[in-house]
């Protein structure tokens, strides 16, 4: 540390006030304060000794210190040498940028810590002054006028009678291929064969009888597709697919 | 400008803001005793004066001092606002099955909606004056019937309830055709997605 | 008495008596509606400068206008029991920040605080009813953004936001520049964690 003996003794009270810090920005708006001029002109390097030295101190006396104060601690290092390294060496943002920044958030800071200050000391209602004690209020008494049409009044009545009539279902029949039956067929078509098959090479063949009806074959398609992500969480089979909407493979888990 | 000439001392400054912050009327001693002793008479004097032309006056209840509207601008405190508004889905179903079965009971009603009709609907129904209370029907419990109003036949202007067209009339107007989107919309949604639109069925 | 010379006509004490009444602040079009129609401005005008002088005020904030007692006469006024909200450190820092910035994300503020802010410190501020949510920020992830109210401007006493302390010196010195992605960046990997390891990302 750069400072005297009496800033030694000053830092020492510092510590004691750990939980009063609301983070490393904070701490470090606190130690530039300390350095006694304007935020404008404070010395980076100073600062980055002061907070690393705080930090090493805090570290020193088992205090806890929350992961963002040692995250900023690093970084602040890392500024540090790269402010001390050569020129020529330095990579993009070079460190006087990051320095200009890092001064810059802590000027925000102070600026809204500031205002905030300077905000609650302001004449406030409800404490400084107030508003009528006990105002007789404004009253707006609502009328509502009601409007409906003669049609919505009809058809409402035709729809009551329209719901109170018995409701019929009736459901299409329609050829499926269920799940269960594409799983075995999928399952015992894998074990045939070793290499990898197309999804459609799995369907029955639309030569055969029924299965040439499209509705049918589509039905077959997704249970298919289905019975085959079945096997593969299931651990039976391997899926495979180039691109997006590219063909869909499949072969036997190997294991 | 001569409105500034007579500005109000301090004194009488405290007084008005002490009267006009408080919650509840205030005795002179009150106020004094808020003011650190101070005689208030005077003051509570050149207050009443100053806002005797005003549009509120510092008045005196039973020896307690307080602001007030000036009477004369009473009215101004309440004020009455029509709002034209939409009858619900429900609440015209109500309605219809009033016209058309009237006098009906509110149990009769919901047999008739197959739904349970809450009685804020009638209330509505009643206050925009298309519906009242008509009697109790003489049966056990004696519930209360309801029947449309002269205001319902001018509102809709009908000459009478006969006027309302008969169930034939609507199957021909097809308003009675099963496959109707609204009805849809209603098995969809259920009873009470419709309510939404400030039912309060 | 000179006093009496000029008493304000009806439509002056009309808006003074509805401000009076009023258990909130009012906009000028709220008066005018509450008042038929009528136009108020010239109205609030004279009240104002007639108060100007009295123990109490007419004031806008925000738009809005009440009468509020006397700034100078605190002292007088201030009440112990009156339960002004005590802010925490961190709640006034982020009031502050909303106010100065607004509208301004979560993100952005922590990002100018340097720490992440507890979810509890915007509630407090929305249950005081002087920050609200005002829409959602058009970037990915479209973050909700917060502004101040009305009510935050009538309890500091500021017109506008305009009349924030220190607001024309801080944004010439670009300190209230919107809050950019790096600033934000810093935050949310951690503070500049991300050139800790020497990565310049």
């Amino acid at each position: 540390m750069t400072e005297g003996a009496s800033a030694a003794a000053e830092d020492r009270a510092l510590y004691l006030e750990i939980d009063g810090w609301e983070g490393p920005l904070d701490l470090l708006l606190d130690l530039a304060r300390r350095q006694k001029v304007d935020l404008l002109r404070i010395s980076i390097l100073e600062l980055v000794d002061q907070y690393l030295g705080f930090i090493a101190q805090a570290e020193a006396l088992r205090l806890e210190l929350a992961a963002d104060y040692l995250v900023m601690a690093a970084w602040l290092a890392y500024l540090k040498s790269a402010l001390l390294l050569p020129r020529d060496e330095q990579e993009d943002p070079s460190p006087e940028e990051l320095a200009l920044r890092l001064q810059l958030r802590l000027q925000r800071l102070s600026a809204m810590r500031e205002g905030a200050a300077r905000l609650m000391a302001r004449d406030r209602l409800g404490r400084d002054v107030f508003r009528r004690g006990a105002p007789e209020g404004l009253r707006v008494d609502r009328l509502s006028r009601w409007r409906c049409e003669w049609f919505d009044l009809v058809r409402a009545y035709g729809d009551i009678k329209v719901r109170r009539q018995p409701v019929v279902h009736m459901v299409r029949e329609r050829m499926v291929m269920t799940l269960d039956s594409a799983i075995a067929r999928v399952s015992s078509l894998l074990g045939i064969s070793l290499d990898w098959m197309e999804l459609r090479e799995f369907l029955p063949p639309a030569s055969q009888g029924e299965w040439s009806n499209p509705r049918l074959r589509r039905s077959a398609l997704a249970s298919s597709f289905v019975a085959a992500l079945e096997l593969a969480r299931t651990g039976k089979a391997e899926l495979a697919q180039e691109e997006t909407f590219g063909p869909l493979r499949l072969k036997a888990a190997t294991r | 400008m001569s409105a500034m000439a007579e500005a109000p001392d301090d004194l009488v400054r405290a007084v008005e803001a002490t009267l006009f912050a408080a919650e509840a009327p205030m005795t002179a001693e009150a106020i004094s005793a808020h003011l650190n002793g101070i005689a208030v008479a005077a003051a509570l004097d050149e207050l009443q004066t100053h806002y005797a032309s005003r549009g509120i006056h510092l008045v005196e209840r039973g020896g307690r001092w307080h602001f007030e509207t000036a009477s004369d601008l009473a009215q101004l405190l309440r004020r009455e606002r029509e709002e034209v508004r939409r009858l619900s889905r429900a609440a015209t179903e109500v309605l219809a099955i009033v016209a058309y079965h009237e006098p009906v009971s509110r149990a009769e009603i919901e047999a008739i909606r197959g739904v349970q009709t809450a009685k804020g609907t009638l209330d509505v129904l009643m206050e925009a004056g298309w519906v009242r209370v008509a009697g109790r029907r003489e049966v056990p419990g004696r519930p209360v019937i309801y029947a449309t109003t002269p205001d319902f036949l001018a509102h809709f202007g009908l000459a009478s309830l006969r006027e309302l067209p008969g169930v034939d009339e609507m199957r021909a107007a097809g308003l009675l055709d099963p496959v109707d989107d609204d009805m849809i919309q209603m098995v969809i949604t259920g009873e009470s997605g419709r309510a939404a639109d400030g039912d309060p069925d």
